[in-house]
């Protein structure tokens, strides 16, 4: 039941437990950390005491019921309620259900009814719901620093008209509701500016488009239909607006039934290995501004144009075959957002001379209002020459963000009225006069477009926790208004006087049909522009002085708008696996050379701006360039935030922000003596000769289906058979299709009340996620080929940790589940040693009770809030599975094939993931076992897991070594 | 032989003068000095284990992958020393060695307070130590009981054993010389004390019969312990999966490792005991040749065990395993301790097939420290660098020690001293009565021969 | 001389001879002394001011159940109606309690505190009387969708004053009832009335002649409780 | 009972003489108290009097069997019967698993049954009896040997005893009263 949530009260700023409107229990996550002194008491003070329930018993006269005073109609506590809303980013919605337990939200989970999501979401999805509960957020506006009232704030603006030189600064928008307020407050105030600005810029992809097509457009990929895809630059399965859509189509084009199906082949050409690399069946390491050559060299070859590019052997082969075989297939090429305009231009010139566009690239208006507007450029012009008297910045950073050569702080000082709205204070914030506080998407009302263009519903799980106003209302207030109210706008606009269909469209999340269909755009070019487009780059001195900066958003924290988030900070990111900060990503050959190695601390010096990083080598990697990722040593925002990492946004030249030359900005990077240890979760990234995760290419696979046969099948034992009559729980995982995205890890975080440990909790080998993706690379001469195995517990039949615990605190559930039961681990962390897998988590620390109230809101109540001192892991989602036990057993029957979907199966992107019941057979769980490629891992231990991989088939074109 | 194990042949009344004055020939400054320096390493000890306990182990160097350190090392390092003592009282005992005799009381006495500080770590080192009886069977509402298929319970259950029948067997011996000591003590006040230890013990013979008899059971019960308990113990690792520590060659490992470190440590401890309290008549250099020959003999089984695993490492063909024992131990992290333990536990002992080694204490002495160091090292290798490499590469991880598990090694040295000292003021060092009993055997065969 | 070494010895013992009585009693006090922290605690986790047995809490409102349940034979469900869809039974909101009583006794004094919390929006602070750890997930719906009468664990609510636990809510005395049912209690058939409160429902439930199969199942794994 | 002689002697040999001379006269319960375990007095003394061996080794053994039946007993009992969680697909009754703390168990209660039975058989948990405190019978944990002689019947009786042990060889006899 997704509906509309009323009646929901607003949630206290203070400490939930005083809440009357929370009965204890469900506003306190189970724990026993609030008895666990009483039990170590009790039990140090009177030797053996202690029996179980003791300590509940002590506690019983202190602990209060409050019921409501009057009960919601579709709120009955214990049952939890879903909603369908949309995140947006950068201006494109991905759909969402959202679960709430007694009204306050506690997981993110994707809508599949909507296009972008298909059920799926992203690492930034599964965490934004922490940024709600975030205990720093601003509790009201501000002016100059101290407190004032924003209705007040609010009724100034909307009554002072025309304001002169009125400036708004905001992220990409794509609300339609959004469109018509800009419209209004450009009637009300004439010369009101709107400027854009998102650190991670698409201009270039709509200025490619313009340049080919005479306008703006928006490509529409079709992975899914694609033989041969080419990635220039482009980590379309990880980073891009469409990202988690893009993946399960991709997916869909890769998965292998039998060793017959029909497999796409991905090309890849990038300064560093991204997920979408890492799944690459020819990864070509290349400096972002060799792109542009090897676009053109492609090009030149499909129009059997004499190519006159001066490419390196290695490049030539590769263009070579990604020509051959784009020609041959039905093939698609893709351009990475950071490249310039012409790349994309190429790119849109090759799909068309092979015909991609019409059947694998389609075209749309862009979802977003005015993609070629006044960027931050413009802005800084018009401050400048003093015709700015009110700017009005809307979650945008650009004092943080913006180029070194941009001085924008100096800039802002020079506007005489400030306005700053955010969800939490960052550092432009810090520096405007007003500040508003910005309501958290699942407490707004709103309305935004997808990124094909369907207009997607945002609704609020809970009622604003702090004074704020959403970015609707704020318009509106510039557009006259004096008591905004965003649910009354969008009623107007979709309601039409049917409230049934208001209540459909809120439940769906999407308005049907509102995509715009896509077309193929006649080209529009220049015999001059396509002469100047073709042209061979201007060789680049080369030599080891010129080396390359790559600037890549960061997966963890994207452009530094999610540095607030735990979770995401301590997300071991795809390749490195670093947590908590960035480092200079080098190619072994260019370490080498700069006499570097792995934590060694370097200068990076571009212009006059100079930043510390430590290094971290990444064998495929391309030379004499290094990726620097963005989002991180932010000094003015959350403490979580604030002084992780190294803000390397300052050597960002203004021309190309994405990437730096040595010949443009006099790149230096020089080792300063000095080592400083990256919090990695994984230090050895080889097999060492082990078959952990085994790998084949097409030709070896269908020439041998069962290569993996000595990895699975029991080995004798003189124990007794497992298997009996109960469901049996099993998952299957494919490594083929996992890119390493990660979303997973959050998603499990999330569910299952997963506790951060910080930096040198991570250093010290202490990270507690109970899902983690170790991914092993193997260096084949010239081409390094990763594989992402994630591994969580194998719930083995025959668990090597079970008969080592000594109180039972781990063992095996009739149904096949790996049962760790934390108020009865004692700590031996036996069963840790015993594991081979080493999935099993150990509280050292407290690590929950330091928690700050409003964060505990989060809390999964299904699942108990571990202490200090036991041990955790992988459950298989239990509380999920129990749960539709519940539902089956008060029903009558039996669950359902796909009735429980664990945490990490409903945020992979790509299903990746399956889980199920043996039983069920047809289901993707059960087909994918009977694959001759499925494999366990030490299957040789005879530990029996439930969780059995799929080995990775790559499909590498022949003509390539 | 027997004349080389009492020096001089003293009348009952001297011996019983130089056995028993240990107790009230008042000590010197030095002796306040040794109670000082070791009471003060056992307070750290205390307010460590305290620290430990209210923060949780975090502030140990353990983690995952290697979740068991210097606990459990010292818990096996201690054990293992413990061994020797009722090695030399019971075994020695069934076996007629005249020459346990002067010296058996001093090792049961280590055994105890070795044991006394290894069982502080089973305890310590659980994630929740105030939940640690839920290891025994008692009538619980939760109707939950242990899990005896695991090796811990086994643990818990062989070395309270061993506790407990050391110390049954230690005090059984003691109880004459306490009469003694109640009969005998200059001052009214300590004759009270003794006395209430003493049971009321008056020489009766038909006492002496069933004392006798329960003795010699005593004996022949703890015998088997000996072997036992570092076997069980070896269990908390051989029956698990980790590579290094999945072998069946551990039990009569560890138990010969055991004995060889217990040797050790009596050796450590005789020798300075001896000087002290001018004990050379009694406590000769046949005693201290013997101990050292014992301690080649087990080195070399040692030695033995170390060969074992390297074959067997290569035999298995096992990929993780061998590179566990050939490639992570020799030159992965903490290889120093790898070396010292092979040059300890190997080398070492090889210079007792030399007699001067054997029987000069200047040279035994430092010896018998190097080969304690040695052992603990051996711990380490078996335990830390094992789990710093299994299977999985990609949680390997490298173990690094705090200042609290070294703090917390110290204190248990400082506390074992600590009570050794008060054993030393307190009781006979040497049982007088069994001195006796050989002296007269002596006398005897002498006069029989001549 | 004979009769000097023949007179009558005097003894003068270290100890007086009474104080071998003393001696031993001392022993065994000391094992006394050894055993208590043993057996003392678990004598006191098997007492009733453990579990909180037989306590009538005071309640802010001196709600007597004998009138609701036996004289006006008001169901369990009417005012703990979550008790049929969720985990938590649940205590009903004030809002309930005004359904009848803006009608009748809306004038008793004894309901001023309702009265209250109904118009200044201010819930009631009841006291809890039933409470499993937090760790323990127990799920009221499943219970009685399966037949099991809320008199079964809270026992003939009916016939208190003030409500009391009667059940020791141990663990073992979860099991044991779960033992007995393994799994193969029917689902309520359509034509029983929802759970009652009559005592001599739930009687059965105990005095069922069950077979104790020990074997683990679905409801004796320790995840069907702690997750 | 009767007052009693002690005997104080200078070592093993005169006592033992002294032993077989009473034992020739008939006298009978004889009882000798030693510094340490002699086995020739014992001997002597065995045929004065006819004592018995020991009866501790047989109840020790029945301790040993009893205690580790009872371990594997309640092991059986708490993991293969009351609630026979699966622990890594190990069969819930396990023998193998079990024989380590059957062994240690039964090895515990015997020798708690050999310390304790010592102490009981040996009459020995008190502080004090009616020989101790007798002025000079401390020697007996030092170096003398002393022997008891019960004496009863006419009254020159211990005047007679004490001469006979003198003659055989006692340093010095003295007559001890039992109070009543």
């Amino acid at each position: 039941m997704t509906h509309r949530p009323r009646d929901l009260r607003v949630l206290p700023a203070g400490d939930p437990a005083e809440d009357p409107e929370f009965p204890p229990g469900v506003d306190e996550p189970p724990s026993e950390l609030d008895r666990r002194a009483v039990m170590k008491l009790l039990a140090a003070g009177a030797g053996l005491a202690g029996l179980g329930s003791i300590a509940a018993c002590m506690e019983a006269p202190s602990k209060r019921i409050m019921p409501r005073v009057v009960e919601p109609p579709e709120l009955t506590p214990g049952v939890p309620l879903e909603y369908a809303t949309s995140m947006v980013l950068d201006g494109f919605a991905t759909g969402l259900v959202v679960t709430a337990h007694e009204a306050r939200p506690t997981k993110v989970e994707g809508n599949p009814d909507h296009p972008a999501s298909l059920g799926a979401t992203n690492q930034l999805h599964q965490a934004s719901i922490l940024e709600l509960y975030d205990p720093d957020r601003p509790r009201g506006a501000l002016e100059a620093g101290v407190p004032t009232s924003l209705e007040a704030l609010l009724r100034s603006i909307a009554r002072r008209a025309p304001m002169p030189g009125l400036w708004f600064l905001l992220h990409p928008q794509s609300s339609p509701l959004g469109a018509d307020l800009i419209d209004r407050v450009r009637a009300r105030h004439p010369t009101a500016r709107f400027a854009w600005y998102s650190a991670v810029d698409r201009r270039s992809v709509y200025q490619g488009a313009r340049r080919v097509f005479g306008r703006p457009l928006e490509p529409q990929y079709r992975f899914d239909l694609a033989d041969v895809i080419v990635s220039l630059d482009a980590d379309f399965l990880a980073a891009m607006a469409n990202s988690v859509r893009w993946s399960r189509d991709f997916a869909n084009r890769r998965r292998l039934r039998t060793p017959e199906d029909r497999m796409s082949r991905l090309y890849v050409a990038e300064p560093c290995p991204s997920p979408t690399g890492s799944l690459a069946d020819a990864a070509l390491p290349a400096r972002p501004a060799e792109i542009r050559t090897l676009a053109a060299a492609i090009l030149a070859r499909l129009e059997g144009r004499a190519d006159d590019h001066a490419l390196s052997p290695r490049h030539e082969r590769w263009t070579a075959a990604a020509a051959a075989d784009l020609r041959a297939g039905r093939g698609l090429v893709v351009a990475g957002d950071r490249q310039p305009a012409e790349v994309h231009a190429l790119a849109h010139l090759i799909n068309a001379a092979i015909g991609a566009n019409g059947t694998t690239v389609a075209f749309t208006a862009p979802a977003v209002i005015d993609p070629l507007g006044p960027g931050l450029s413009e802005l800084a012009e018009e401050i400048r020459r003093g015709g700015v008297q009110t700017l009005v910045i809307v979650e945008a950073n650009p004092v943080y963000s913006a180029p070194a050569a941009l001085d924008f702080a100096a800039l802002l000082a020079r506007v005489p009225e400030t306005i700053c709205s955010a969800v939490t204070h960052h550092e432009t914030s810090r520096r405007c006069r007003w500040f508003i506080p910005l309501a958290h998407y699942l407490e707004s009302w709103g309305d935004a477009r997808a990124y094909d263009g369907t207009i997607s519903m945002i609704q609020p799980l809970i009622r604003p926790m702090y004074q704020s106003a959403t970015l609707p209302e704020l318009l509106a207030a510039f557009a006259g208004t004096e008591q905004p109210d965003t649910h009354r706008m969008l009623l107007d606009r979709y309601e039409h006087g049917d409230p049934l269909a208001w209540q459909r469209l809120l439940q769906r999340g999407v308005v049907t049909g509102s995509a715009p269909r896509g077309f193929v755009p006649p080209i529009q070019l220049t015999a001059g522009d396509r002469q100047a487009l073709v042209a061979p780059t201007p060789a680049e001195p080369t030599g080891d002085a010129a080396i390359e900066l790559a600037f890549a958003p960061s997966h963890a924290v994207y452009d530094g708008r999610f540095a607030g988030i735990s979770w995401l900070q301590e997300m071991p990111k795809p390749i490195d696996k670093i947590t908590w900060g960035n480092a200079a990503l080098l190619s072994p050959a260019t370490a080498e050379a700069l006499g570097v190695g792995d934590d060694d601390v370097v200068r990076i010096t571009a212009g006059k701006a100079q930043v510390e990083l430590p290094v971290f080598v990444v064998p495929g990697h391309a030379d004499r360039c290094a990726t620097l990722e963005l989002g991180y040593g932010r000094w003015a925002a959350t403490p979580t935030a604030e002084g992780v990492g190294a803000n390397v946004y300052p050597l960002r030249p203004l021309a190309t922000p994405a990437y730096a030359t040595g010949a443009q900005a006099g790149v230096r990077i020089e080792p300063t003596g000095r080592r400083s240890r990256l919090a990695r979760t994984q230090e050895h990234f080889t097999q060492y000769g082990r078959d952990l995760a085994p790998t084949a290419d097409l030709e070896t696979y269908r020439a041998q289906p069962d290569f993996t046969a000595h990895l699975w099948g029991d080995q004798p034992t003189w124990l007794p058979d497992k298997r009996h009559g109960t469901p049996q729980w099993a998952m299957t995982i494919d490594t083929m299709i996992c890119s390493g995205c990660s979303a997973c890890v959050v998603a499990c975080q999330a569910e299952n009340n997963v506790p951060v440990v910080g930096a040198d909790g991570v250093r010290r080998n202490r990270e507690m996620h109970w899902l983690r993706i170790d991914t092993y690379r193997e260096d084949r001469g010239d081409r390094v080929e990763y594989v992402h195995q994630p591994m969580l517990c194998q719930h083995c039949e025959m668990a090597p940790c079970e008969y080592v615990c000594p109180v039972y605190a781990t063992q095996h559930s009739p149904d096949g589940l790996n049962e760790m039961i934390y108020n009865r681990c004692i700590g031996t962390r036996f069963c840790s040693n015993n594991c081979p897998y080493k999935v099993r988590r150990f509280n050292f620390f407290d690590y929950t009770e330091p928690t700050p109230a409003p964060l505990r809101l989060q809390y999964n109540p299904n699942v108990t809030v571990r202490a200090r001192g036991v041990m955790e892991k992988c459950t298989y989602c239990v509380q999920r599975i129990r749960s539709a036990e519940i539902r089956a057993r008060k029903a009558n029957r039996e669950i359902q094939p796909g009735e429980v979907v664990t945490a990490c199966q409903q945020a992979c992107p790509t299903g990746a993931i399956q889980f199920g019941q043996l039983q069920h057979e047809g289901t993707e769980m059960v087909e994918r076992r009977k694959q001759a490629r499925h494999y366990a891992v030490l299957h040789d231990l005879d530990t029996r897991p439930r969780t059995a991989y799929l080995a990775k088939i790559s499909n590498p074109n022949p003509r390539l070594p | 032989m027997s004349s080389r194990l009492l020096i001089g042949r003293p009348s009952d009344a001297e011996l019983g003068e130089q056995l028993l004055g240990t107790t009230w020939r008042p000590g010197g400054r030095g002796w306040r000095i040794a109670f000082l320096i070791t009471g003060g390493l056992t307070v750290l000890l205390i307010s460590l284990i305290t620290y430990t306990i209210g923060t949780g182990i975090g502030v140990w160097g353990t983690m995952i992958p290697v979740a068991w350190a210097f606990a459990i090392i010292n818990f096996v390092w201690w054990i293992g020393i413990g061994h020797a003592g009722t090695f030399i009282s019971a075994i020695l005992y069934l076996f007629e060695q005249g020459w346990r005799t002067s010296i058996n009381r001093l090792a049961e006495a280590m055994t105890l307070f070795a044991v006394l500080q290894a069982a502080i770590f089973p305890v310590l080192h659980l994630g929740r130590p105030w939940f640690a009886y839920w290891l025994f069977p008692y009538p619980s509402q939760m109707e939950v009981w242990p899990q005896v298929k695991s090796a811990l319970p086994w643990d818990a259950a062989a070395v309270s054993t061993y506790f407990t029948v050391s110390l049954l067997f230690w005090y059984l011996g003691l109880i004459p010389d306490l009469a003694s000591l109640r009969d005998h003590a200059p001052t009214r006040r300590r004759r009270f004390i003794y006395g209430l230890f003493a049971f009321g013990w008056n020489g009766k013979a038909t006492t002496w019969r069933h004392y006798r008899a329960g003795y010699l059971l005593l004996a022949g019960l703890a015998t088997p312990l000996v072997l036992s308990v570092h076997s069980v113990v070896s269990s908390d690792f051989a029956i698990a999966l980790v590579p290094g520590w999945h072998s069946t060659i551990f039990p009569p490992y560890f138990v010969a490792g055991a004995i060889f470190s217990g040797f050790a440590m009596v050796l450590t401890l005789l020798i300075p005991v001896r000087a002290v309290f001018k004990l050379h008549n009694v406590i000769t250099e046949k005693h201290l040749e013997n101990c050292a020959k014992l301690t080649l003999v087990t080195g070399l089984i040692v030695a033995y065990g170390y060969i074992l695993e390297w074959f067997l490492a290569w035999y298995s063909g096992e990929t993780a395993e061998w590179y566990e024992v050939w490639v992570a131990r020799p030159t992965g992290p903490g290889l120093v301790l790898f070396y010292l333990a092979m040059s300890c536990n190997v080398l070492v002992p090889q210079l007792f097939w030399w007699k001067r080694a054997r029987t000069k204490v200047w040279l035994l002495w430092p010896l018998s420290l190097l080969i304690n160091l040695g052992m603990w090292s051996e711990r380490f290798m078996i335990i830390v660098q094992s789990l710093e490499r299994e299977y999985l590469p990609s949680m390997w991880g490298d173990y690094l020690p705090t200042w609290v598990d070294l703090g917390i090694l110290l204190g248990t040295l400082g506390f074992f001293t600590f009570l050794f000292l008060l054993f030393l003021r307190l009781v006979p060092i040497i049982s007088l009565s069994e001195m006796r009993d050989m002296k007269h055997e002596i006398v005897h065969r002498e006069r029989g021969h001549g | 001389m004979p009769c000097k070494s023949l007179c009558r010895t005097t003894v003068s013992p270290l100890y007086p001879r009474w104080s071998n009585t003393v001696y031993r009693a001392a022993i065994c006090l000391l094992v006394l002394m050894l055993a208590s922290p043993i057996v003392l605690p678990m004598l006191y986790v098997r007492s009733t001011y453990n579990t909180n047995q037989f306590v009538p809490w005071a309640q802010p409102i001196d709600f007597d159940h004998r009138h609701h349940v036996r004289d006006d034979g008001i169901e369990c469900l009417y005012c703990h109606g979550s008790a049929e869809r969720s985990a938590n039974a649940g205590v009903p909101a004030t809002s309930v309690c005004m359904g009848c009583h803006t009608q009748i006794w809306n004038q008793s004094p004894l309901l001023e505190v309702v009265r209250r919390s109904y118009f200044s929006g201010t819930p009631i602070n009841w006291k809890r009387v039933h409470q499993v750890p937090d760790f323990v997930y127990f799920n009221h719906s499943v219970h009685v969708a399966r037949g099991i009468d809320c008199v079964t664990c809270h026992g003939d609510v009916g016939a208190m004053a003030r409500v009391e636990q009667v059940q020791p809510l141990t663990m073992g005395w979860c099991l044991d009832c779960h033992r007995r049912s393994q799994g193969t209690s029917p689902p309520r058939p359509p034509a029983l009335p929802a759970p009652t409160n009559s005592w001599s429902a739930s009687v059965g439930m105990f005095a069922k002649p069950v077979a104790h199969d020990r074997d683990v199942t679905l409801l004796t794994t320790c995840t069907a409780c702690h997750r | 009972m009767a007052d009693r002689l002690l005997a104080e002697f200078e070592d093993e040999a005169a006592i033992i003489a002294a032993i077989r001379r009473l034992g020739d006269e008939g006298y009978g319960r004889l009882e000798v108290y030693m510094p340490f375990s002699s086995q020739e007095v014992e001997e002597a003394l065995a045929l004065a009097t006819g004592a018995r061996r020991s009866r501790l080794p047989l109840a020790i053994f029945l301790f040993g069997i009893g205690g580790a039946s009872a371990a594997y007993f309640l092991q059986w009992l708490l993991v293969g019967y009351l609630y026979p969680l699966d622990a890594g697909g190990r069969p819930p009754h396990f023998p193998l698993a079990f024989v380590i703390i059957t062994f240690e168990m039964g090895v515990l209660a015997a020798s708690l049954c050999a310390f304790f039975g010592t102490l009981i058989l040996g009459r020995l948990v008190r502080l004090t009896d009616d020989v101790q405190g007798t002025p000079g019978f401390e020697s007996v944990t030092g170096d003398r040997f002393w022997l008891e002689v019960p004496v009863r019947g006419a009254s020159d009786e211990p005047e007679r005893t004490r001469r006979l042990l003198i003659d055989a060889g006692a340093l010095r006899a003295l007559r001890l009263e039992v109070p009543r």
